[in-house]
């Protein structure tokens, strides 16, 4: 497994999907509250975590991300009812077979998160972004292409 | 290629602070399709708006970027300045600059960095933006009200004031809730009952209000303006429209070993009951878990004995389907169990009890008329101790971590009525600190202890030890003094922290509407939005949503009003133009995106198709934009990606995914 | 004439590999393809065909053809650089060197494919002549003789050892550079061998079959024939045979968004695809009765309409023995046959 | 295989059917290809033997587009396929007179490793032999007809057809392995391990697509990497991403549809075992969802359209919950 020499220099790329009713809220609570974490996290907001299509994940990867994270409403709280029921499958199988392919599965993550979490998005955060660096650079599961 | 403009917001120093705003601005102009970048202190403001109009009006732009705070807060504002400029609102996408990058990130050049990925991803997005029109939905000018306490009585009224039906949905068997449990209220020591009884019977009388009491809400489908709703209605076993309620049943009822939860479980009442002298409505149920004839088959004294010939013991549970516009959710509260208290010998002693049951033991129509007596041997009692904060602002998993806010103001209403009743009855209140803010609440508080002689020991209660005298052996300390205490009680009274009504989270569920992490139900904003919850059209009173007193809870019940009725005089709501549609020129017709929609808003339809050229009969999905919330599930469920979002497209979202991994 | 001990094989690879990328047939996951040799690679000549031709050596799968980057609003092209570097590859059969001269047909040919044509310069075939020829085997009905391939060197195995036959001046070159590792061989052995291939040959099935009407005349004759309604029915859609094909160039011209630029790059494509040559108004053939037609009129009609007769296909048996619906040009040859 | 066709016959003459939809005698006893029959005449080159593993049902959807109905012969594997498929309305039943055949095992002629193969015998149906006897350009030689089978027909899924209106022929139930044996020997693999398999096999990939268009699951009219929608037409082979992503998300948009038919492992040109994809798919579904096997029941809830409230949380998978399992 290819090393990267200096993790203490690492800036990973990550991309965290957030539901638009709980953790894009919890993302904002996270901020008005000044709780910190690191800047290498970009939110991109989605309606609601059963709209992240495995595909976006992938193209993450592929255009450069080092890990990807999901969040949104608690389970029983989704805004629409059940849309982070059918996340919650699909991600588990996804990540399934991320690590049934050899992609290390600390690489992607399925967080619940409320708009009143702050403390948990900020933590969570934090500590995804720690597992990231631990794990180095992502090189299998990118475009070489992309590698430049 | 559209023609977008990028507007930075310094936010005052909020933004500025910490990101470079003009070199967000610089970096903007060199994106593709960026023709205009600006800065300005406060784009939200006036000013701010205007600059944006005169970008649009002078280089045409098509579509917009504002990097500033969430769009939580600001996405209806741009949205609508970019309306009055004639360029459709879908056309304008926030970059998050503020709550998702400059406070939480403290170096500038760290900071910058990211607001420029930032502004990238949404430029990239806005680039696949198309006009979208927002169409409309009628509104039912009917509102459900959830909790028959006095938040939900206090709200019904005031909507029925103005003229709309409301719906009442009480579980219990009637109307008033914690309220009427209540003997007197602080600070002004008047009579629970004697207030809120006018106030059930106008609710009752109102002609805009039907109560629906031993009634549950099953199920609640639809959105804002159009609620389905199905209400069970739990078989009284008793006939309203024949009752009289003459209480000639609950007499001769000969089942009578039932806990009477009215009272707290602290005496029995008979199978066949009304909760208390002043319910409403006036009607018993019976209860058929303890009834003789629905456990033996054998009895019936009730039938027998009622003169209107009322009870019926075939009743069956009624589901009845309403339409509503608004919901209003006043699940109010109940005291936390105390199971993890041991050490208060809460359920050892009968003599330790909760401040809810002291409401009972003093109230007239209590399990002991309004005597203070122990309810181990019926003696007055010489000496209280009252011990605050039992399971709030607690930092262990045994109890909660916030402030029940109430406890301050009642302990001291007890104390005080005690003392004035039974002067020679010693009282002594521990306490961590005493919260009393509100009007003539600080007051109230030091009549307790200057006029009335309240003992007041800054200090906590280590152990409540039963004796075998009978006693109550209270161990605490006073941190004031920095010393043991042992006090020997002949009563010990608990400031039980309250929590959410336990149906609070399967209520909320069904209405979709968030809830916090000790089930309170969550507003909008906490500050600007508090009576109303981020699901549209469902509204909150009383304390499901948080720790209030009465005045407080009635406040906020004419707030939730006010919403309602600002929503119900609406004829036609704007509907979320954010809406899946499907390409049938992709579509397989194989039905799993509607195996998927919680709304029902796919549906199948036979098609003649032209694809390109090839014209053939085709099962097509069919998105009926009015159901449809724009949730997305859809869209991943269908393999071929014939599914779409309009606003978050499987395009819109990759290229957002793109920016910000280049 | 030349021979070297199969068993030196790996010295001959190592020194081509010291100056020049060698492709030859490697064994990787269980199946046989052109590979870059490399000192762990193992090598496999007793697998008759590899699963792709060795086409891609000269003409890739995917190549960049050049590179687009912006900075500061500004754009610049880079073009990829064309192949500078000379490269051998060792062990192609004679109906995969025939195949490669119908790709020159076509990418030689004015306007010149400068990206095939410097791999084609820098390229020095060393063929095999085929030691056992496969029940798919059709190549003789080519004219192609599997015992005596075209190629820069064209090689032999016999026994334990390896005949080497320098052709061209490409190929003396290579020799001369390896000289010292071969030794002197007797022509006999090779006529031999090459006598009991062609005796295997002639017993293959296909030996006899007959391109009776096909050539330049069937693009009239054959194009609304009813049996393509007949033969297409079991075709997948799927891009097997057009992929494991020698001969087909096809290719699509797409745009790779790195993130920092966008690369040109072309890739081949299968005119069995209904988005091959998609255009904004559909397809120029809306069934895949007229893709599959196409593919089979190509190689028998047309190409051989505008290059003096030769057909753009060489019998190899490659889509033979991997179409999914074992559907093929053998069936579709006989089927017309059958007709008249 | 004369009472398939006896059987054909009668249907067609007596217009209850319109067309037959089985298998065409090849040039060789191993390259039967499907094919439409239109008349009692043209069924003189039916044939059903030990080498028809294609799995007809995906032809049904177009033959749902024709007039009338089509009678077609559905081995025991195949008829999941089609069940599956009228879950997704994508066939006709009422257009369709199906035949389920029997079936022993269908035959690979890759497995028999020989050269230059001329005729086999033993492979016919329903008599087979135990030992199939090979006549090659080089010689004669012999095979084991178990060793000569299909992947999946080791682990067949048993002699019930799914859906039939008529039965022919006997089957014989050929399962003599664990069916996720395979996927749990990945799943004990480390990282490193498993990342180096795939790899290597997946480089092998050329993007021909013979597995997607030979899936009936897969039988999407554009595919997501054909459209325009999604960005992500690429057919480039330059990098090991493209190969991943198609795999995957293939395999994904067929979790809980696939029947595990084996189709792509059949046709696959590069030998790649494509089914281990999907297998795993299954085997997570199996032990998070409970036993769910598509294609048996048209009607039951399928794995990504439902969920309880007590599902699994993604993180099982850095548990290591989902392997060994």
């Amino acid at each position: 497994m290819p090393v990267n020499q200096n993790n203490e220099e690492f800036r990973p790329v990550i991309v965290a999907f957030c539901c638009n009713w709980c953790s894009y809220a919890g993302a904002d609570l996270a901020g008005s509250s000044r709780l910190s974490y690191p800047a290498d996290v970009k939110i991109i907001r989605v309606p609601c975590s059963c709209r992240v299509n495995p595909m976006f994940i992938l193209r993450a990867f592929e255009k450069g991300a080092d890990g990807v994270i999901l969040c949104g409403c608690h389970p029983g709280d989704c805004h629409y009812s059940t849309g982070n029921y059918y996340a919650r499958r699909r991600m588990t199988l996804l990540f399934s077979m991320l690590d049934f392919i050899g992609v290390e599965n600390g690489r992607t993550r399925v967080e619940w998160v409320s708009a009143a979490e702050g403390v948990k998005f900020s933590e969570t955060m934090n500590s995804f972004v720690a597992k990231i660096r631990s794990l180095g650079k992502n090189v299998r599961l990118g475009d070489l292409r992309c590698k430049n | 290629m559209q023609k977008i403009g990028v507007f930075v917001c310094h936010c005052g120093s909020n933004i500025a602070a910490t990101v470079d705003v003009k070199k967000v601005a610089k970096m903007a102009l060199k994106e593709p399709g960026v023709c205009h970048a600006e800065d300005y202190p406060y784009m939200c403001s006036e000013a701010g708006q205007s600059r944006i109009a005169a970008a649009i009006a002078e280089k045409g732009l098509t579509g917009i970027v504002v990097c500033s705070c969430s769009p939580r807060m600001h996405e209806a504002t741009f949205r609508k300045a970019a309306e009055r400029c004639g360029l459709n609102p879908y056309m304008v996408e926030i970059a998050n600059l503020r709550e998702h990058c400059s406070w939480i990130h403290k170096d500038m050049e760290e900071a910058t960095e990211k607001a420029v990925i930032l502004m990238r991803a949404a430029v990239a997005k806005v680039h696949l933006n198309t006009p979208l029109q927002a169409g409309e939905s009628a509104v039912t000018k009917r509102a459900l009200v959830i909790g028959g306490g006095i938040a939900g009585i206090q709200t019904a009224i005031d909507i029925a004031d103005a003229g709309y039906k409301v719906d009442i949905v009480e579980k219990t068997p009637s109307i008033g809730g914690r309220m009427s449990q209540l003997d007197k209220t602080f600070p002004t020591l008047d009579c629970s009952a004697c207030i809120l009884t006018p106030k059930m019977v106008e609710a009752a009388a109102h002609e805009n209000i039907t109560i629906h009491t031993y009634s549950e809400v099953e199920k609640v489908s639809g959105f804002v303006g159009n609620f389905t709703v199905d209400i069970r209605k739990k078989a009284r076993m008793v006939d309203m429209t024949k009752c009289t309620g003459c209480g000639v049943c609950q007499e001769k009822c000969p089942s009578r070993k039932t806990a009477n939860e009215f009272n707290r479980g602290l005496n029995t009442r008979s199978a066949i009951y009304t909760p208390f002298a002043q319910a409403i409505p006036n009607v018993p149920v019976i209860d058929t878990e303890s009834c003789i004839k629905f456990k033996t088959g054998k009895c019936g004294v009730c039938a027998a004995v009622c003169q209107a010939g009322a009870i019926d013991y075939k009743q069956q549970d009624e589901i009845i389907t309403e339409t509503y516009g608004a919901i209003v959710v006043a699940t109010g509260f109940d005291t936390i169990k105390l199971d993890k208290y041991g050490e208060y010998a809460y359920g050892q002693s009968k003599d330790v009890i909760t401040s809810l049951e002291l409401e009972r033991i003093m109230n007239a129509a209590g399990p002991t008329k309004g005597h203070l007596e122990r309810l181990s041997d019926g003696k007055a009692p010489k000496e209280i101790v009252f011990i605050q904060c039992v399971g709030s602002r607690c930092s262990d998993d045994r109890g909660k971590p916030y402030c029940s806010k109430i406890c301050c103001m009642y302990t001291a209403k007890h104390a005080m009525l005690i003392r004035d009743k039974y002067p020679d009855v010693n009282v002594t209140v521990f306490y961590i600190d005493v919260r009393t803010p509100g009007k003539n609440f600080d007051e109230f508080y030091r009549r307790a202890v200057e006029d009335y002689g309240v003992n007041y020991v800054k200090g906590q209660v280590g152990k409540v030890a039963p004796q075998p005298d009978g006693s109550l052996l209270v161990q605490g300390v006073d941190l004031l003094d920095n010393k043991q205490i042992l006090k020997k009680a002949d009563m010990v009274v608990l400031a039980t922290a309250i929590e959410p009504n336990p149906d609070a989270r399967k209520i909320a569920t069904m209405l979709t509407a968030s809830i916090d992490t000790n089930n309170f139900l969550t507003e909008a904003h906490p500050k600007l939005r508090p009576v109303e919850s981020p699901t549209a059209g469902v509204f909150l009173s009383g304390v499901c949503q948080g720790p209030k007193d009465i005045p407080e809870t009635v406040a906020q019940a004419g707030a939730a009003a006010v919403k309602v009725i600002g929503l119900l005089a609406k004829d036609k709501l704007k509907t979320n133009p954010c809406t899946a549609q499907a390409d049938e020129l992709l579509c397989n017709g194989c039905s799993t995106c509607a195996n998927v929609c919680p709304y029902g808003a796919i549906t199948y339809e036979v098609r003649l198709v032209n694809d390109h050229g090839i014209r053939e009969e085709r099962r097509v999905a069919s998105v009926n934009s009015a159901l449809c919330q724009g949730c997305g599930a859809c869209t991943v469920a269908c393999p071929s990606g014939a599914m779409d979002l309009q606003g978050f497209s499987n395009r819109q979202i990759i290229a957002e995914v793109d920016a910000i991994c280049r | 004439m030349l021979k070297i001990k199969t068993a030196d094989l790996p010295a001959l690879y190592e020194r081509i590999a010291q100056s020049q990328d060698l492709f030859l047939p490697v064994r990787s996951a269980g199946q046989t393809d052109f590979a870059l040799w490399q000192k762990d690679a193992q090598v496999d000549l007793d697998t008759l065909k590899t699963v792709k031709s060795p086409k891609d050596v000269f003409f890739p799968q995917s190549e960049t053809l050049y590179s687009c980057h912006r900075e500061d609003g500004k754009l610049s092209v880079t073009p990829e650089e064309l192949c500078d570097k000379p490269f051998v590859v060792f062990g192609m059969k004679a109906c995969d060197v025939q195949g490669i001269a119908v790709l020159d047909k076509v990418f030689l040919s004015e306007p010149v494919d400068s990206y095939y044509a410097a791999r084609r310069t820098h390229g020095t075939i060393v063929a095999l002549a085929c030691g056992r020829p496969e029940t798919s085997c059709f190549c003789t009905v080519f004219g192609i003789d599997p015992a005596a391939p075209e190629g820069d060197v064209v090689t032999w195995m016999v026994d334990q050892w390896l005949y080497w036959d320098a052709k061209t001046d490409k190929g003396f070159a290579l020799t001369d550079f390896l000289h010292d590792l071969f030794e002197p061989a007797d022509e006999s052995t090779v006529e031999q061998v090459k006598t009991a291939i062609r005796a295997i040959v002639k017993k293959l099935p296909y030996a006899d079959l007959s391109l009776e009407g096909w050539g330049a005349q069937a693009a009239d004759t054959r194009f609304d024939s009813p049996i393509w309604e007949q033969l297409y029915k079991p075709c997948l859609a799927c891009g097997t045979c057009t992929f494991v094909c020698p001969t087909c160039q096809c290719y699509d011209i797409k745009d790779y968004d790195t993130g920092s630029g966008v690369q040109r790059y072309r890739c081949w494509d299968s005119c069995m695809y209904s988005d091959f040559t998609m255009m904004a108004h559909g397809n120029n053939r809306t069934s895949q009765m007229q893709r599959f037609r196409q593919r089979f009129m190509h190689k028998l009609a047309y190409f051989p309409a505008n290059n003096d007769g030769v057909f753009s296909c060489v019998g190899c048996g490659r889509c033979v023995d991997k179409c999914p619906s074992h559907l093929n040009i053998v069936k579709v040859i006989k089927a017309f046959g059958k007709e008249d | 295989m004369q009472e398939l066709i006896t059987r054909a016959k009668a249907l067609l003459e007596s217009g209850e059917v319109q067309r037959v939809l089985g298998w065409k005698q090849g040039e060789h006893i191993y390259d039967p290809e499907p094919a439409f029959f239109d008349s009692a005449e043209a069924l003189k080159d039916f044939v059903y033997n030990g080498f028809c593993g294609a799995n007809l049902s995906k032809y049904m959807i177009e033959a749902a587009k024709l007039e009338g109905k089509t009678l077609v012969f559905l081995k025991p594997c195949d008829s999941y396929s089609f069940v599956q498929l009228m879950k997704e309305h994508r066939v006709d039943r009422e257009k369709a007179h199906i035949i389920g055949v029997g079936c022993k095992g269908k035959l690979s002629v890759n497995k028999i490793d020989a050269d230059g193969i001329l005729d086999i015998q033993g492979a016919g149906y329903p008599d087979c032999a135990d030992t199939l006897t090979v006549d090659t350009l080089y010689g004669q030689t012999t095979v084991s007809y178990k060793d000569a089978m299909l992947e999946r027909c080791h682990v067949c899924k048993g002699k019930e057809h799914m859906v039939c209106d008529e039965q022919i022929g006997e089957s014989a139930d050929t399962a003599d392995s664990d069916r996720f044996a395979q996927v749990a020997a990945i799943e004990a693999m480390s990282p490193e391990e498993k990342f180096a398999f795939f790899q290597s096999e997946l480089s092998k990939c050329i993007r021909c697509n013979a597995c997607r268009n030979v899936c009936p699951a897969c039988s999407c009219r554009k595919c997501v990497f054909d459209s325009t929608k999604f960005d992500s037409t690429q057919k480039a082979n330059t990098t090991s991403f493209e190969e991943k992503m198609f795999h995957i998300i293939r395999a994904f948009h067929v979790a809980g549809r696939c029947t595990d038919c084996g189709e792509c492992s059949r046709v696959c040109p590069q030998g790649i075992p494509l089914h281990l994809f999907n297998r795993k798919f299954i085997k997570d579904i199996n032990s998070l969802y409970g036993e769910y096997q598509a294609g048996v029941d048209a009607q039951a809830k399928a794995p990504l359209t439902s969920f309880t409230q007590e599902d699994a949380e993604p993180s099982i998978v850095a548990e290591g919950g989902l392997t060994h399992a």
